[in-house]
């Protein structure tokens, strides 16, 4: 590939670095400038994580990294998809709700559950879609507008279907049979609980949008129309369908941000299961640059903040919200730096362009100017 | 990535360029008496007279008046050029030190509070932005997680010691006035309930604009009046607004195009933080987590609906705030009413694609669902509860459908901009 | 996570050691909106609080995030537990599941869960307290019906969930019971997992001057701190209101504060305190409490003497409930 | 912002002859390149004064130099006599400076009245004031432009005329003005040298920077010539002719883009008949088009921009539906199928705005060779694609066109304009195409890599390739073609024999002055306007 560059790869590795330790400074004088145990807090923030938690932030970094990928399928051509949000949730609701008639004996169930659950998240963006290409409406509202419409439909929905245990205040669809229930593996030792089975499934949509995005035809389309949507054009990438396509593979990619929750943890959607997974997935997939690997460092990352947090209030006595404000502070100071990164590099590059001609033709009438 | 977004090439090569002209201040009145009108023929065919009872028309100012004024900072900072998604965080800012200083220094320091707040945010979206050319959306992205967690963050250390606050809550805030025409009002609250055709309605209308008004609301009129007059009359809004268009062009001109963009970045977060203090200071007269709901979202929306200006920012945010006041006042009922209306005008919508455009498909469609519409309405009493909460974002998703082919966008609105790259 | 295994529970409770005043370490995870929230939590809050100058208890609190996930509840409770706390009061039905895992991987560790009874949390560590908010709501159904004029009444619910739904059936129940054809306006103003409905003033405003706007002249509401918009349009309207979970016309603002003209308390307080006392005198509760309004775990308040004039009869309902003349139906 | 309308000294009491502008030692260094190097000139004050070179030679740098865009390493800068420190454009129009770019620098959305007080509110407002302020400059040059009309609206002569209002709204006494002619038809030329000649009169100085060398010696007084950043000579256009100029400039001598031998046969390879598009409004942008190429032949289009050539162009590669008519290849009629299925039936293309249109800036180099071709060997296997195949072809392509790059893997951005434009010429050619679209092949690109692609197109066509060649630069298209037509207003006319036709001929073809001599103001704008279109694909 590429001449190894050891500045680059070192000035590439620099910038998160960097950007976590601004993050730390900044936090740190917001805690100080408030009045907070400073020391308290990070000695909780940064503490080992027990096995147990580990386990945790495995299985949130799973769920929080389906989101970011299907955030960046929109990303990678330009397309604003703010409503992963929404999309899981329709697509958890069809999957939970296909999965509770069992009718389909245990792993078989679960693998046409996913299907299911991507068909409803793909359908369900398609709306946006449409939108977009035969009415020209921007789908950063449309995406708002349907996360909101989604919240209300599912529910109307949840309430026609929902079977509510006696005793109990949350409703939920029928519970999945134990048999599609999917257990998870004791991959770290001594922790009492388990990682989620599907982690395999995050693993492999990883896998899966490397690969497509990176080699295959319709991965170059892809970003070839998200690098430059007039240059696709006269390429011969059909616009509109390739809006259409990727709204909706994003769509389907959410669809499947439920799915270890629901096998994993819940097996039922209910009133309680998690909301707000989109959001947190754009974020990701920013800090992850939109790459298969970065997003899974940015998720790894989130979701340890996430679970450190936890204990914000217990050790520190710290509202737990604290680690937002890292959160964002990361990805500012993530993104500056790369920035800044990016400029150096343009500038590295122009000179070696430069130089390299002059050595290569010194005798050539100037056509660049003259070299330096 | 860059914050423009794709064009999907909807846009032909040639821009259609017919409507440049401009309703007179006569044709506005026939317009507005026109719907006045129809609403009132719903009204009396209907029965749902909450539909634009005053009460309902001034819920439905006291919810748009959030939406529109974070709206007019997404105007204000995109007509400069940036796009402003971070909104959210900047009005979740607003809410925040404006009960703060609400607390402290009493309900006008609350608004000066807001604003500081919202000021704050959009410091942080300019800095990125502008300064290190940050691609806009990571930026309100970001800022929007930040938002949220500082408000709460501060929220649990400031207001929980404080008698009747807690970690999630203030102590409840003093009040602003408001203000009521008081013969006025009583007046034409007697002609609405008259309940007559058309006269009706427009005392309503009046009453509405009338009785219990918030200086906030007040002020935010103002403000609208003058956004249009600072853009769209004054030299600093010519400049303003030229950055937005061509960036480079306003440089060779002299303009400092860092400097207006960065200070109508500013500007725009001030007008957020002051969406968030209504909120607080009016709305709610307490702050609460969560307040805003997504209306920053909805202001944006509400501004791109409007084609980047003033009036249309006020027409779409109206028409939110409307819809949302319906189904949380009526509920079932009102909206119930409303699937007539929509089932006449998407009948109407499909004739005249059918006979004018010769679109058979979309005017079929148009019909098809119509006619389930109007069945709907036919066969059901009310709407559902768990659906009508959706009125105000389908009515928005609609309208849009049908009318967003013609809106445009500042030209440079999104591109990162560097100086010294004119060419 | 769920379903008992088998006959190993041997109702545990009060196998140890009677007699003796032990101190206990409570840990106290409250539901979304935490401590302050002037409604639910703060009465929890409220039990915590007499236990820890009563019975000199240590105490440890945290809220929920909101949007967070079941893994994230399971942590805050295991983190109490690791943290030395021997007793954790999980505030909310959110809880459930967590509390039923919990209780399980500490089976030394007593829990108390509040507004669940489902087999999720069940097991032999586990206090599960819950309301009898119809019986409650009946009350003050009946009593917006005998205070109004209009023959009109209303009901802001929070947000759209069976619980919610629970206070809106013993409400209609309560007023119909008064006048047969009663109108009673109904809205939830939010539908889950949205659950802004419980912190949107401005929403419940609204919607309560919508009902006041449309004839209504007593509302109640179930909506948590939504609920002050309520009061305030209450006020404008110079009208009614009726208060929820504690009694408000103590805790609401002083300018609204008579327009409060009772309030249907659910006493989680004295829940979670029975739980750390019993606790503390050796005693661990088990198994499913159910606070209604024989027990006194729901009643209705008198503050401010606007419902004196009809307190006989309010009793007298109270009483059929309690004596089982009157069923008061749960969803509505 | 205090705009000196009238400089200190009026013309009458500085007359002409004295220095309006002088450089001294002007160094200026971009990232590996040197722009400027030790520039040394001035200029008097009421004449002419031209400045020549090649693309890249430095010019535009200077003149920005000279306007406060850009701060120069070293050198100094004295206008009127008086040392300048120029920091931004601010500082170059108060000291009565003016610059109209090769770029226009207009805000389509903005009417003309608003570009033109941007940043000069504080002279007569933003009203009616300057409304007729306005209409006092152009009735005085006799420019011709409504104020309130929007700027997307015009067309590049009136666009360049604002830009010239521009200038003389803010009062300036110096005019810098780069490539102004570039885009305009000889007729649109002539007048603007009597503009020129008008200013000049009111004792106002111009610096008018060009190509096109026999412009040049028309109207400059003085000609001073930059080579590789640095000046060569400063001359007396009485004194050269064009060939010894083109030496000065380049070293060597002038190519020609003319055509040895005939090379046309009678196999008609693209036949389009009865080609219309309806626009959405008003007149048809393509209106009854027909023409023939046969294999060996050029067919070259002249017009003025935006008069249909574009969607001439997306019609025949398929991103556009004609309302009617057809495009036919060889024996299929294509008009109906999509872009990939006509590049993919042998029709290369070769873009208008290769930053917009060609190329994947931030891409590398191997990536863009692929662009447009996603679906041919070598660049894909099956679905997949083969980067290893297309890297390796890339490598041939660097080679046999010259592509001047330190290896396939740097950006297209960091190639320069020509060598930008040989990439997509070789990759274009590397599918044995049957069919060739250009549009503007060698615009911006400097003699030598102009030269190349000439040699290129002319070994394709010798090898039975038909080319449909759409360019703005007569010289190249009577150089190249077999036949030329001319469009207008969506209709072609001509055809027009390259043998025999002048320049001024095909001009006046072009505005319709062959026709009827009304003015060319409101000629059609099929948007593309040409001031930012290329600043748009350069978002780096
Ligand atoms: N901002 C910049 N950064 C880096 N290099 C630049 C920049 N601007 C110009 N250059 C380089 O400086 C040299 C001179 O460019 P300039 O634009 O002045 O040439 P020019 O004589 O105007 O050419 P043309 O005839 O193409 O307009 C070129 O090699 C160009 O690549
Ligand atoms: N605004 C700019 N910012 C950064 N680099 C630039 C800029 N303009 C030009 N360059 C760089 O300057 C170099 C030459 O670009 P340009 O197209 O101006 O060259 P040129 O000399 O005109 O080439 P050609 O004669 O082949 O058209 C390239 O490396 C390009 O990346
Ligand atoms: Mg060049
Ligand atoms: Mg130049």
């Amino acid at each position: 590939m590429r001449t190894f560059q050891p500045r680059r790869i070192l000035l590439s590795v620099a910038a998160p670095v960097l950007a976590l330790l601004v993050a730390f400074v900044i936090t740190s004088l917001i805690l100080w400038a408030v009045g907070d145990p400073v020391a308290e807090v990070w000695k909780t923030l940064l503490g080992a994580p027990r096995p147990r938690q580990v386990v945790n932030i495995v299985n949130s970094a799973s769920v929080l990294y389906l989101s970011a990928i299907a955030v960046a399928v929109g990303f990678r051509m330009n397309l604003f998809n703010i409503g992963v949000d929404g999309q899981y949730r329709v697509a958890a609701f069809a999957g939970a709700l296909f999965a509770g008639q069992a009718w389909l004996p245990g792993p078989l169930n679960v693998l046409l559950t996913l299907v299911v659950a991507m068909v409803a998240g793909g359908l369900w963006a398609s709306i946006a879609a449409w939108l977009k290409v035969r009415r020209g409406v921007s789908e950063v509202i449309s995406t708002i507008m349907l996360n909101a419409i989604a919240t209300g439909l599912v529910q109307w929905l949840l309430l026609k279907v929902s079977s509510q245990e006696k005793g109990s205040n949350a409703i939920g669809t029928k519970l999945i049979p134990e048999s599609s229930r999917l257990d998870g593996f004791a991959l770290i030792p001594n922790a009492s609980n388990r990682v989620y089975t599907l982690v395999l499934l995050a693993i492999l949509v990883g896998v899966a949008y490397w690969f497509v995005l990176g080699k295959t035809r319709f991965g170059f389309d892809l970003r070839a129309t998200g690098r430059s949507e007039s240059a696709a054009v006269a390429s011969g990438v059909k616009v509109p369908r390739m809006v259409m396509t990727a709204m909706i593979a994003s769509g389907a990619l959410a669809g499947l941000v439920g799915m270890p929750l629901l096998f994993g943890q819940d097996y039922q959607y209910g009133t309680t299961f998690q909301a707000g997974l989109g959001f947190a997935g754009i974020g990701i997939a920013l800090l992850g640059r939109n790459n298969a690997i970065g997003i899974a460092f940015a998720s790894l990352l989130w979701a340890y903040l996430d679970q450190q947090s936890n204990g914000l209030q217990i050790r520190a006595g710290v509202a737990p919200e604290l680690v937002n404000i890292i959160q964002g502070v990361i990805l500012f100071a993530v993104v500056i730096a790369y920035e800044l990164i990016r400029r150096a590099d343009l500038r590295l590059e122009q000179n070696r362009v430069a130089r390299e001609l002059a050595a290569q033709s010194p005798s050539t009438p100037a056509t660049q100017g003259a070299s330096a | 990535m860059s914050a423009a977004g794709l064009e999907v090439g909807t846009q032909p090569v040639t821009t259609p360029r017919t409507g440049r002209q401009r309703f007179t201040p006569a044709q506005w009145a026939m317009v507005v008496a026109g719907a006045i009108a129809v609403v009132s023929l719903l009204r009396i065919v209907t029965g749902a007279e909450d539909i634009d009872s005053s009460g309902a028309l001034s819920a439905a100012v006291g919810l748009a008046v959030p939406i529109a004024l974070a709206g007019l900072g997404g105007l204000w900072s995109e007509r400069a050029g940036v796009v402003n998604i971070g909104l959210e965080g900047m009005m979740i800012l607003g809410t925040w030190f404006g009960a703060f200083f609400a607390i402290h220094a009493g309900a006008w320091m609350g608004i000066v509070g807001a604003i500081v707040g919202g000021v704050l945010g959009g410091l942080i979206h300019a800095v990125a932005t502008v300064i290190f050319g940050v691609d806009h959306i990571v930026s309100g992205v970001a800022l929007n997680i930040i938002g949220l967690g500082a408000a709460k963050y501060l929220a649990a250390r400031f207001f929980s010691g404080l008698k009747g606050g807690g970690p999630t809550q203030s102590p409840p805030l003093p009040n602003l006035p408001t203000i009521t025409i008081p013969g006025l009002s009583d007046a034409l609250g007697t002609i609405e309930k008259k309940q007559w055709f058309f006269v009706s309605d427009v005392a309503s209308v009046l009453r509405a604009l009338c009785t219990d008004v918030s200086v906030l609301t007040i002020l935010a009129v103002l403000l609208f009046i003058g956004t249009y007059w600072v853009l769209w009359r004054t030299a600093f809004g010519l400049r303003l607004r030229s950055c937005g268009e061509s960036p480079v062009a306003a440089e060779t001109l002299g303009v400092n195009v860092i400097r207006y963009k960065f200070l109508a970045v500013l500007i725009s977060g001030g007008l957020a933080g002051l969406g968030g203090g209504y909120l607080s200071l009016v709305a709610a007269n307490i702050y609460r987590d969560g307040q805003t709901g997504g209306r920053g979202f909805i202001g944006l929306a509400a501004m791109i609906f409007g084609n980047w200006r003033p009036g249309g920012l006020l027409a779409g945010s109206g028409l939110f705030g409307y819809t949302d006041a319906l189904q949380l006042r009526g509920g079932g009922e009102t909206v119930h009413a409303f699937l007539l209306l929509f089932a006449i005008i998407l009948l109407a919508i499909g004739v005249w694609q059918i006979v004018k455009r010769h679109n058979p498909v979309q005017g079929g469609i148009a019909i098809v669902v119509g006619v389930l519409t109007g069945l709907w309405y036919a066969l059901t009493e009310t709407v559902p509860a768990e659906l009508t909460g959706m009125t105000p974002y389908v009515t928005t998703l609609l309208v849009l459908a049908f009318a967003s082919q013609r809106l445009r966008m500042p030209a440079a609105d999104g591109q990162v901009y560097r100086k010294g790259e004119a060419s | 996570a769920c379903g008992d295994s088998g006959g190993t529970s041997s109702g545990g409770g009060s196998t140890s050691s009677a007699g003796a005043k032990k101190t206990i370490k409570v840990g106290m995870a409250y539901d979304v909106g935490g401590r302050g929230d002037q409604s639910f939590n703060d009465s929890a809050a409220a039990g915590l609080d007499k236990a820890k100058s009563e019975l000199g208890v240590e105490v440890k609190e945290a809220a929920a995030v909101n949007g967070e996930n079941e893994a994230a509840r399971e942590e805050r409770l295991q983190q109490l537990v690791d943290a030395g706390y021997t007793h954790i009061v999980a505030v909310g039905f959110a809880y459930a599941k967590s509390v039923g895992k919990a209780a399980k991987d500490n089976p030394d560790a007593h829990f108390a869960i509040v507004d669940d009874a489902s087999a999720d949390s069940k097991g032999p560590n586990v206090d599960q307290i819950t309301f009898a908010e119809n019986e409650g709501s009946f009350i003050v159904g009946a009593a917006a019906a005998l205070k109004s004029k209009a023959g009109n009444i209303g009901f802001v619910g929070g947000v759209n969930t069976p619980l919610i739904k629970k206070f809106e059936a013993g409400y209609v129940a309560g007023a119909k019971a008064v006048n047969k054809d009663i109108k009673i306006q109904i809205k939830y103003l939010t539908q889950p997992p949205d659950f802004s409905g419980f912190a949107d003033p401005a929403k419940g405003k609204t919607a309560a001057e919508g009902m006041y706007q449309s004839g209504a002249d007593v509302v109640y509401h179930a909506a948590g701190g939504s609920g002050g918009g309520v009061f305030t349009a209450a006020k404008a309207a110079n009208a009614m209101a009726i208060g929820v979970d504690s009694d408000q016309a103590l805790t609401a603002p002083a300018d609204v504060k008579d327009v409060i003209i009772t309030s249907m308390i659910k006493k989680v307080d004295v829940g979670v305190f029975d739980f750390i006392k019993s606790a503390t005198e050796g005693k661990e509760l088990s198994g499913n409490k159910v606070y209604d309004l024989k027990s006194g775990g729901v009643d209705y308040s008198t503050t401010g003497g606007k419902i004196d004039d009809i307190k006989a009869k309010l009793d007298d309902y109270k009483k059929q409930i309690i004596d089982g003349k009157i069923t008061v139906p749960t969803t509505p | 912002m205090c705009v000196i309308a009238s400089s200190t000294q009026s013309p009458a009491a500085a007359g002409v002859g004295d220095l309006a502008v002088e450089l001294e030692g002007i160094t200026k260094r971009f990232p590996g390149v040197v722009a400027n190097k030790d520039i040394a000139f001035s200029v008097r004050r009421g004449t002419v004064h031209a400045i020549v070179g090649e693309n890249g030679a430095g010019k535009s740098t200077l003149m920005k130099i000279l306007y406060g865009v850009q701060r120069p390493d070293e050198g100094s800068i004295k206008v009127n006599g008086q040392p300048v420190n120029l920091h931004t454009p601010a500082d170059a129009i108060r000291a009565g400076i003016g610059m109209v770019f090769q770029h226009f620098m207009l805000a389509d959305n903005l009417t003309i009245l608003e570009n033109v007080v941007l940043g000069a509110e504080s002279m007569h407002g933003i009203g009616n004031a300057a409304r007729e302020e306005i209409r006092r400059i152009s009735d005085d040059y006799g420019l011709d432009v409504d104020a309130d009309a929007l700027v997307a609206d015009l067309g590049v002569g009136a666009r360049q005329r604002v830009e010239i209002l521009k200038v003389l709204y803010r009062g300036a006494k110096i005019l810098i003005l780069d490539e102004p002619t570039a885009v305009l038809v000889p007729q649109e030329v002539d007048e603007l040298f009597d503009n020129l000649r008008e200013l000049k009169k009111e004792g106002l100085t111009v610096l008018f920077i060009s190509h096109k060398l026999d412009e040049v010696l028309k109207v400059a007084d003085s000609i001073t010539v930059i080579r590789r950043g640095t000046t060569i000579d400063t001359v007396d256009p009485s004194s050269v002719n064009a060939r010894q100029l083109a030496e000065l400039m380049v070293g060597s001598e002038l190519p020609s883009p003319s055509t040895e031998e005939s090379t046309v046969t009678d196999r008609p390879v693209l036949r389009v008949s009865g080609l219309s598009l309806q626009g959405t409004e008003g007149r048809p942008l393509l209106d009854d088009i027909s023409f023939t190429i046969h294999a060996g032949e050029v067919l070259g289009i002249a017009g003025v921009e935006g008069n249909g050539q574009a969607e001439l162009v997306e019609v025949i590669m398929g991103m556009r539906e004609p309302t009617s008519g057809q495009v036919v290849l060889e024996d299929t009629d294509i008009s109906d199928w999509d872009v990939r299925e006509i590049r993919e039936a042998g029709v290369a293309y070769i873009p208008e705005d290769r930053q917009r249109h060609g190329l994947l800036l931030e891409a590398p180099l191997w990536e863009n060779r692929i662009l447009g071709h996603q679906t041919e060997a070598p660049n894909v296997r099956g679905p997949l694609i083969n980067a290893s195949g297309a890297r390796a072809d890339t490598e041939r392509i660097v080679r046999e066109y010259d592509v001047r790059t330190p290896s396939v893997y740097v950006t297209a951005a960091s190639l320069s304009g020509g060598n930008q434009q040989k990439l997509i010429v070789g990759r274009e050619m590397s599918h044995d195409p049957k069919v060739l679209v250009a549009a503007h092949p060698t615009r911006g690109v400097d003699v030598g890599a102009q030269a190349s692609i000439w040699d290129l197109m002319r070994h394709a066509r010798a090898k039975g390739l038909a080319v449909l060649l759409i360019s703005a630069d007569l010289e190249e298209l009577i150089g190249l073609s077999d036949t030329i037509q001319v469009i207008l207003r969506g209709r072609l006319t001509g055809p027009f024999d390259p043998d025999t036709v002048t320049s001024e001929e095909l001009g006046a073809a072009m505005t319709g002055a062959a026709a009827d001599t009304a003015s060319t103001t409101d000629r059609p704008a099929t948007g593309r306007p040409t001031g930012d279109t290329s600043h748009e694909g350069d978002h780096r």
